[in-house]
């Protein structure tokens, strides 16, 4: 391989990664996620990471520091309490990768300066080297097959380019055992070896030890057919010891690369004729810096991202954070977030996001969301719906808290959702309680079009609004106002000018109207404290509270329809 | 009778329904001066109590060309010309199984021979639009009804006259006619509260009294043939159905069912009555609209009715004994001349559909006798909307009431939602023209009272309202209360079952249980320590 | 006794102390919890969808039916919640089909035996209020406390079946037998304003300090409850100059006292 | 799983208007295990005024001053109704006990004595009545002695307008004056609900801003009359500040439904059933009411939102009342008993229901209609028999009373309560003692 053109994709690899980082950690010092920390600058970040670097470094929260990196980022723990399978996937990857990357890539700077005499082709490294091979494979799979299968019936969130960073690794792993396989029996390799090394040539001088490299180093000579002589093969042991040995021991302990040299053997001829060892290594070694290249944009970036974020919180754990410190966490979440779907499937509305078919619900789905929102993608023109879901999502969250200690990041999603209900709500995507009561009620119901009494008694809500449907459930009304005498909600309001503007018995007059619409959008529906009061005291049984909250549910509906974009009228 | 004070005018109106308004207007547009006197208020009499049908004239289609004619061109002018009166629901005739397949099929041609429109409607179509149909629907067609609401219609048209010169006497009894050879030279008038007698000197008399016309004439000492047929009408608690829905079958008893705006009118019964006292709902008509409009409409067999009403049609030319529904609903326009009466007309009969056409025939008649030129505008000009006439549209309130929700509004009336300042805005207007406004003046000018508490705790709340602002004095309150829940009473008392009576128990309970509105001595003495005069209290 | 513990949503992320002390206190009186992998009870989704709020409580129901255990739901709003679920599963036939097509695609099924049971019937009535006052081994003597119930403790009374819904005497019985007084405040029954805390802010506080008042004016020391989120409100409720503020207690921690728990196990 | 969903007493009072309440309450302090069905709401109805017998015979609407000596008399002559069956004593103790009960809950009544008394009305009439509330019968002192006096209202309070009353009255009562004023805080309200002021009125605070108001108006007055919205639960210490504070006779006036002493009544009278155990089911409604053979228990499946229950009861007390209480179900054709479909007495066709006025002075026939009974409160079946033997009924559903028109209700509900939980207590002790 010509070193030029190794040396220079090394190093554009290694550029593009750097640059990569850069921008990527730009993100944390610029995305502004949380009204709280709207007006925190560039540099007030980057002080208070410094600030908190510095702080975290020389105090005793060092031993604690220590503690969760080995404790969270090596050994993986959260990841260890919530799913074995992928946390031994997670932990065979990160150590064969490792010591694949030290000692087999490196192997120049690290192996050979640690080990003398160390070969490439020496027992215990052909072992070690599949094994760390075979160890990252192994560990894809499990990552692979260990994975969180979508909830049923709602979209997968968007990845950040997962596949492509587990395919490169497929691929230099493979390239790696088929460039290994390859060479084991390669005659080509057996002849440039034996003209380097053996010191002559003479084909029939080399036979013996050609018997021998056939018979039990696999090398796939043409004419070499078993049965080999025996005698031939005793010769070339001989050989083998004098000239060979000292560098090549056999490969059996290679117990990958060598059954895919014996299953190469048939195709060898036209692989050394088409030069295999070249293109192979060529592939192995431009995969392994595309994938050095790329690391800042697949997935593969949670590597770095997520023991950063563990770090981070590991350090303010005893400190707490500052707001600007909150703002590079929050930055650095939407990084360190791989939507593994830990916290989807903990997460307690998960049946909700399910039943209302809307996956807008789901932590994983939050987080693009707000990711979306910071940088404004979610506000486009077009993606009206998309915003409306989140914004559903983000406040039917009941705060339970169980992604956030699900998370095997250890990021702080309640802290998030906190943030993002609030930029939500400065875009215009308030809580239903409060885009309702952008426009009086009247408003409302004139956008909904709606005749007086028309549409009351025959529409297809019936099925999500049985009651309010139903002449009968408030025919018995006879205007005797008692759901309004003992309603504390009305009872407060009268304090202020801005109070409830229909009063309970008011609604249920208007359904009799036939005028329902002109209630969906009052306050007094939004306003109910749902404490029963009335319909537990009405003398006609009406059931004025269940009624409410009908209503409010075929307002998010039918008022959601006719809202267009942002609930801005 | 002498010291009686004397008005003139060109022309003296008998009678202030749906026609002698629009005569009141339509002269007034021709620049001619009239007083219109009315024994009652606006629509007191059938004109308020009718379905509020605009009909597209399909009803008469096989038994009354000419009528059927009339209702579509009349129905068309209305639609442009009183749009804030109208709302144009459209219509359907629907036949049930039972029903004269003959007239079913031949309703189509019949209806194309008076040139309106009836389009076939898929019946399950039809049913998923007006879920109220029965299952047991046979055929559908559409037609263009409309719903008109016709106090609006005749208080707007009174206005709109007012406030070109006309002027209004309400609560005015025509009481005699003073006559000088072919001419009545003055008409005598008693008014009903005052009781202050008044005499109006006319230059010609239109009588335009409906059903009263025969009485006014014969007063007048021209009589004519005239009939009754009284029908009786049952509102709704919730509307039911959003379009006008009619029994495809020739005219009977109990065959449409009216959208009246937040609920649903149903009827006519057809009962031939020989006089006009104390023409009431009966419980009879009540069972029998129910179980005959149910066929057609079975929620209707369960529903709960807040009350009836009963109007009387005049029917002109036959007094015997046939089937008051066999004689034409054309109208009538006498003009007394062969009675030896040249300045006296009588227009009477006809359909609420047709009154402007009434007033056109009437007011020409009238103007060739004054030599007065100029034709007829009202099927052009639009008639004015007036903001205080528009309470009486249901749903109207809420509406306006929900606009002025931060101002200090109470409501008056919550059954219909209607607030103080509605109230108000009657109640002035009413003053401005001299009236002195009772309850029962701003209930059919509003929706007061229509709701479902009939009155109960509405009057209350209005009549403290109106004390409040200056409006009743002294105990008047009382006895308008009374008189005006007792009004409602006559409506509600058909209809006294199921959900209605409880309320209308409830209704008793507060007026009678608690405040004990029925004992004319509530046994306090004039003055401290007296013993009360009246009834010994042991 | 034993009972699958539904703690809902509130209780573990925000009033940790309240599991802390129920756990303790029912430890205690020989109660077994069962923890099963409840999810939201569906609350949130009143307001959005019927179906959606029904099926979200079926299903943990049906969790619990699955393990053959009642469930006992210390939060009343979720107490409230999935005995409403229960009703509106009784009376629409269509729901219900619906409701069972959706858990038997996760191998589920809601028969409408599981019950659900709130903290203070079980205390007073199945462990017996008696039993309690005999356990106590150090009464609250002298503490005045103004029970707060919760509104979906008690209404609507054929949900909750909890007691008299204007005249409830359950809490006060109870309060009575860890040797407190409870006092008569008129506001008792209201609601503490937390279900407007983000529809209404400034109306929720109105409520609340409304009863905070209340609590005071009638004497009572200490507001005590049984539901997170009354606790919460009233812990949390901004206390100005004007504005009154009053200690509030959770009912496992009055009673954890005075059975001799010790504060720090009930979270105090 | 366990079955919470039956339970057992001795009787069971469907009904919580006030009949059942009086029921209950009777019953209960008799020591029998009691349920109670239904939610009390129509208790928020009444006015607070507890009427006896003020009109009698309806026709004459003749006023009496003496309750007992009109019982004395409708016994004589209308043997047929419900409260002729009852011995003037019996119905004297049974007020007597109502009005304890209801003072030991918090809600005080002045001592009844005689005779009837005379209050005002929000409209301006003067209603005769019995018993009254003793944030009331300031006025009805006033009212007799009718010195200078000040009737105060809130803007917004629509159903109430002193200007009303002070003009209705006035030439009766020429020292009467009305002010209007701004309910503190709320002057920004376009309507008030009375239960809302009164329960604002329960604090300090707002009871001295809204005394504040009134104390410069005071003038000449010697009483002064409110809307009857001076407190809820606290109604007695709320009325007593008032007093103290303005130094003179402070009296409430009723106002119409929901009205404040409604809810008061229905509170004391909760308060005193909950208090002696009775099992209160609000919500719930008798879907069925079996009876076993003889005179066996009686089983009440009650329709709950949690799947039902059954109630098993040694006896019944059917309070349901009429029309607006759901006892009495009137169809088009004819009017039926709810829950049993038992016979009702009632007039012929509904023609005749109703009269053609509505204060027409013999009243309506159909406010006579109801259940019949036998001596001991039975109601009877359709030959005339007890229709079940522990079956009985109380309160306005029975016939032949008027109580709208003769002004009996209270005295109607209590009365018969009192008679039917007497032999309610007879007959199971009976059965008890054999």
């Amino acid at each position: 391989m010509s070193q030029a053109l190794f040396q220079t994709a090394l190093y554009a690899s290694l550029a593009l990664c750097a640059l990569g980082l850069v921008w990527r950690a730009s993100a944390w010092f610029l995305v502004r996620i949380g009204p709280d920390v709207r007006e925190i600058t560039f540099s007030e970040r980057v002080a208070a990471v410094y600030r908190g670097t510095i702080a975290a470094l020389f105090s005793r929260d060092l031993l604690g520091l220590a503690g969760a990196f080995f404790l969270d980022v090596l050994l993986l723990r959260r990841l260890f309490a919530h799913e074995k399978l992928r946390w031994f996937g997670h932990l065979l990857v990160l150590v064969g990768f490792t010591l694949l990357l030290s000692m087999h890539a490196l192997a120049p700077l690290v192996t050979a300066n640690l080990f003398q005499g160390y070969q490439p082709t020496l027992a215990p490294y052909l072992l070690l080297r599949d094994l760390c091979g075979a160890m990252v494979l192994a560990g894809v799979a499990m990552i692979y097959f260990g994975r969180r299968r979508p909830q049923p019936g709602l979209a997968q969130p968007r990845r950040p380019l997962g596949m492509v960073f587990i395919a490169l690794l497929g691929f230099v792993l493979l390239t790696g055992f088929l460039l290994e396989g390859h060479k084991i029996a390669s005659p080509r390799a057996f002849q440039r070896m034996t003209e380097r090394y053996v010191g002559y040539s003479d084909a029939q001088e080399l036979e013996p030890l050609r018997a021998l490299w056939a018979s039990e180093f696999a090398v796939a000579f043409d004419h070499l057919k078993a049965p080999i002589d025996p005698g031939l093969v005793a010769q070339g042991r001989k050989l083998h010891s004098d000239a060979c040995a000292s560098c090549h021991a056999r490969p059996e302990s290679a117990f990958v690369s060598f059954p895919v040299a014996r299953m190469l053997a048939p195709v060898t001829g036209l692989l050394d004729a088409a030069r295999a060892d070249v293109w192979l290594l060529y592939l192995h070694v431009f995969a392994c810096f595309l994938g050095l290249a790329s690391l800042p944009f697949t997935r593969l970036f949670h590597a770095v991202a997520v023991p950063l974020s563990l770090l981070v919180n590991a350090a303010a754990t005893n400190r707490g954070y500052s707001s600007a410190g909150r703002a590079v966490q929050r930055a650095l979440a939407l990084d360190a977030c791989v939507r593994c779907g830990i916290c989807d499937a903990r997460c307690s509305v998960a049946p909700l996001a399910r039943n209302l078919g809307n996956a807008g619900l789901l932590p994983s789905h939050k987080l693009i969301a707000s990711a979306a929102l910071a940088n404004g993608r979610l506000l486009r023109p077009g993606r009206e719906s998309d915003a409306l879901r989140a914004a559903d999502g983000a406040f039917l969250c009941t705060d339970c808290g169980r992604c956030t200690s699900s998370c095997p990041a250890g990021l702080d999603l309640e802290d998030l959702w906190q943030a993002a209900r609030g930029d939500l709500v400065a875009a215009g995507l308030p809580a239903p309680a409060h885009w309702v009561q952008e426009r009086p009620a009247l408003d409302w119901a004139e956008s909904l079009g709606s005749g007086c009494g028309l549409h009351a008694f025959s529409d297809a809500d019936a099925a999500c609004a049985p009651l309010s449907a139903d002449r009968n459930s408030f025919s018995r009304c006879v205007q005797c106002q008692t759901c309004t005498n003992v309603c504390p909600v009305v009872a407060h309001s009268i304090e202020k000018a801005d109070g409830v503007d229909l009063t309970p018995q008011k609604v249920m007059n208007l359904l009799r109207l036939g005028l329902r619409d002109l209630a969906l959008g009052s306050r007094m529906v939004w306003d109910c404290a749902t404490c029963y009061q009335c319909q537990e005291i009405c003398p006609e049984r009406v059931r004025v509270t269940d009624i409410m909250c009908e209503l409010r549910a075929l307002a998010v509906q039918r008022l959601g329809a006719v809202r267009g974009t942002r609930g801005r009228s | 009778m002498n010291s009686a004070s004397s008005v003139q005018t060109q022309v003296l109106i008998i009678g202030g329904g749906v026609t002698g308004t629009a005569l009141a207007r339509d002269l007034a547009l021709r620049g001619v001066d009239c007083v219109l006197v009315e024994m009652d208020d606006i629509n007191a009499g059938a004109s308020g109590r009718n379905h509020g049908l605009l009909h597209s004239g399909a009803r008469y289609v096989a038994g009354d060309r000419e009528a059927a004619v009339d209702c579509r061109s009349e129905g068309d002018i209305l639609k442009r010309m009183a749009k804030q009166a109208i709302q144009d629901t459209g219509g359907y005739y629907v036949a049930v199984q039972g029903d004269d397949e003959r007239y079913i099929a031949d309703f189509p041609s019949c209806c194309a021979r008076s040139g309106i429109s009836a389009r076939v409607v898929d019946v399950a179509l039809a049913r998923e639009l007006e879920p109220a149909l029965s299952p047991r629907t046979i055929a559908v067609f559409e037609v263009p009804d409309a719903s008109i609401d016709p106090f609006r219609l005749s208080l707007e048209s009174m206005a709109h006259a007012q406030s070109l010169g006309a002027r209004l006497m309400r609560r005015t009894r025509v009481v005699g006619f003073e006559r000088e050879g072919r001419q009545i030279r003055a008409v005598r008038l008693q008014s009903r509260n005052g009781g202050q007698a008044q005499r109006i000197e006319a230059a010609q008399v239109v009588n335009a009294a409906g059903a009263w016309a025969r009485e006014v004439a014969l007063l007048a000492g021209a009589p004519i043939e005239m009939s009754y047929s009284k029908g009786t009408l049952l509102v709704t608690h919730t509307r039911l159905a959003g379009r006008v829905v009619n029994r495809l079958r020739l005219p009977g008893n109990a065959d449409i069912m009216m959208p009246g705006g937040t609920v649903s009118i149903v009827g006519t019964t057809s009962t031939r009555v020989d006089a006009l006292d104390d023409i009431r709902p009966t419980t009879l008509e009540a069972d029998l609209i129910v179980a005959e409009a149910s066929r057609m409409l079975p929620a209707l067999a369960a529903m709960r009715y807040v009350r009836a009403y009963a109007g009387v049609r005049p029917l002109v030319g036959a007094t015997g004994g046939r089937d008051a529904r066999a004689v034409s609903r054309g109208y009538a326009l006498f003009n007394h001349e062969d009675q030896g009466l040249d300045n006296l007309a009588t227009i009477t009969g006809g359909k609420l559909t047709t009154c402007r056409l009434m007033a056109e025939r009437a007011a020409d008649l009238v103007c060739r006798r004054l030599g007065v030129t100029r034709a007829c505008v009202t099927a052009t000009l639009p008639l004015p909307a007036v903001p205080e006439c528009a309470w009486t549209e249901p749903g109207h309130s809420p509406r306006a009431w929900m606009r002025t929700l931060r101002l200090k509004d109470p409501l008056l009336c919550e059954c219909e939602m209607v607030s103080g300042s509605a109230v108000d805005a009657i109640y002035a207007a009413l003053r401005a023209a001299g009236d002195t406004p009772t309850l029962t003046d701003i209930g059919l000018r509003s929706r007061v009272g229509k709701g479902a508490c009939q009155g109960a705790f509405c009057a209350l709340r209005t009549s403290a309202h109106l004390y409040q602002g200056g409006g009743f004095q002294g105990s008047r309150g009382l006895a308008e209360i009374l008189d005006f829940v007792g009004e409602r009473w006559r409506g509600q008392r058909a209809v006294l079952w199921g959900e209605q009576l409880a309320q209308a128990e409830l209704m008793e309970a507060l007026h009678c249980g608690l405040f004990g509105e029925e004992l004319q001595d509530d046994g306090l003495p004039d003055a401290p320590g007296q013993v009360a005069a009246g009834r010994a209290q042991r | 006794m034993k009972y699958a513990l539904f703690l809902g949503c509130k209780i573990p992320s925000r009033l940790p102390a309240y599991e802390l002390s129920a756990r303790a206190v029912l430890g205690r009186l020989g109660v077994t919890l069962v923890d099963l992998e409840f999810d939201c009870c569906g609350y949130p989704a009143r307001n959005v969808s019927r179906d959606a709020f029904v099926l979200s409580a079926a299903r943990n129901l049906a969790l619990a039916e699955r393990a053959g255990l009642d469930v006992l739901a210390p939060c009343t709003c979720c107490f409230g919640t999935l005995r409403h679920a229960i009703r509106f599963l009784h009376e629409d036939a269509e729901l219900r089909l619906r409701v069972k097509q959706a858990l038997a695609a996760e191998r589920l099924t809601w028969s409408g035996n599981t019950a659900v049971e709130h903290l203070l019937p079980l205390l007073a009535r199945e462990i017996g209020a008696d039993t309690l006052a005999a356990a106590v081994c150090a009464p609250r003597t002298g503490l005045r406390v103004a029970a707060q119930y919760g509104c979906h403790a008690l209404r609507p009374s054929n949900v909750a079946r909890m007691d008299n819904p204007m005249a409830p005497t359950i809490f006060e019985t109870l309060i009575r037998a860890t040797g407190a007084t409870p006092v008569d405040w008129p506001r008792r029954l209201d609601c503490c304003g937390d279900p407007l805390h983000e529809a209404n802010g400034p109306l929720a506080a109105s409520m609340t300090r409304g009863k905070i008042s209340d609590a005071l004016e009638s004497g009572a020391q200490a507001i005590c409850t049984v539901c997170p989120h009354c606790h919460l409100r009233f812990d949390a409720v901004p206390a100005g100059a004007a504005d009154p503020a009053i200690p509030v207690l959770l009912y496992t921690q009055l009673l954890g006292l005075a059975l001799g728990l010790s504060a720090k196990s009930l979270g105090l | 799983m366990k079955d919470a969903s039956c339970i057992s007493c001795d009787v069971a009072v469907i009904g919580a208007g006030m009949a059942g309440m009086a029921a209950a309450l009777f019953a209960a302090q008799r020591g029998l295990r009691c349920v109670q069905i239904g939610n009390g709401g129509s208790l928020l109805f009444a006015s607070g005024l507890l009427d006896l017998l003020g009109v009698y015979p309806v026709a004459e609407r003749r006023l009496w001053r003496s309750p007992y000596e009109a019982l004395a008399l409708l016994a004589r002559e209308q043997a047929e109704h419900p409260m002729a069956r009852l011995a003037v004593a019996s119905i004297r103790s049974a007020f007597e006990s109502f009005v304890t009960a209801l003072a030991s809950a918090g809600l005080r009544y002045a001592p009844l004595g005689e005779f009837n008394r005379k209050v005002l009305t929000s409209i301006g009439t003067v209603k005769t009545t019995f018993g009254v509330p003793r944030s009331m019968i300031a006025g009805a002192a006033a009212l007799e002695a009718r010195p200078p006096c000040l009737l105060v209202d809130f803007r917004g309070l629509r159903e109430f307008s002193a200007r009303q009353i002070v003009a209705t009255l006035g030439e009766r009562w020429p020292g009467l004056r009305h002010q209007r004023i701004e309910f503190p805080g709320a002057e920004s309200a376009p309507e008030l609900y009375a239960a809302h002021l009164a329960r604002a009125l329960e604090s300090r605070l707002m009871r001295e801003r809204t005394i504040n108001l009134v104390k410069p108006l005071l003038g000449d007055a010697r009483a002064v009359g409110f809307p009857a919205v001076l407190g809820l639960a606290r109604a007695g210490e709320v009325h007593a500040a008032f007093e103290e504070a303005l130094g003179m006779p402070v009296f409430e006036i009723p106002t119409m439904p929901t009205s404040v002493p409604g809810l008061r009544l229905l509170g004391a009278l909760e308060t005193a059933v909950s208090k002696l155990g009775v099992r209160r089911r609000h919500q719930a409604s008798v879907r069925a009411l079996v009876f076993s053979a003889g005179a066996g228990p009686a089983t009440l499946e009650l329709d709950g939102a949690q799947g039902g229950e059954r109630v098993v009861a040694r006896a019944v007390v059917l309070a349901t009342g009429r029309f607006t209480g759901r006892g009495l179900t009137a169809y088009r054709g004819q009017v039926r008993e709810s829950i049993l479909g038992l016979p009702v007495h009632q007039p012929d066709s509904r023609e005749t229901w109703h009269q053609r006025d509505f204060l027409d002075p013999s009243g309506h026939a159909i406010n006579r209609a109801g259940l019949e009974i036998d001596s001991a409160w039975r109601p009877l079946d359709a030959a005339g028999r007890p229709a079940w033997p522990r079956l009985f009924a109380a309160g306005s559903i029975l016939a032949h009373q008027d109580w709208m028109r003769a002004k009996c209700g209270s005295g109607l509900a209590i009365a018969t309560a009192w008679g039917a939980v007497e032999q309610v207590a007879r007959q199971l002790r009976r059965v008890g003692a054999g």
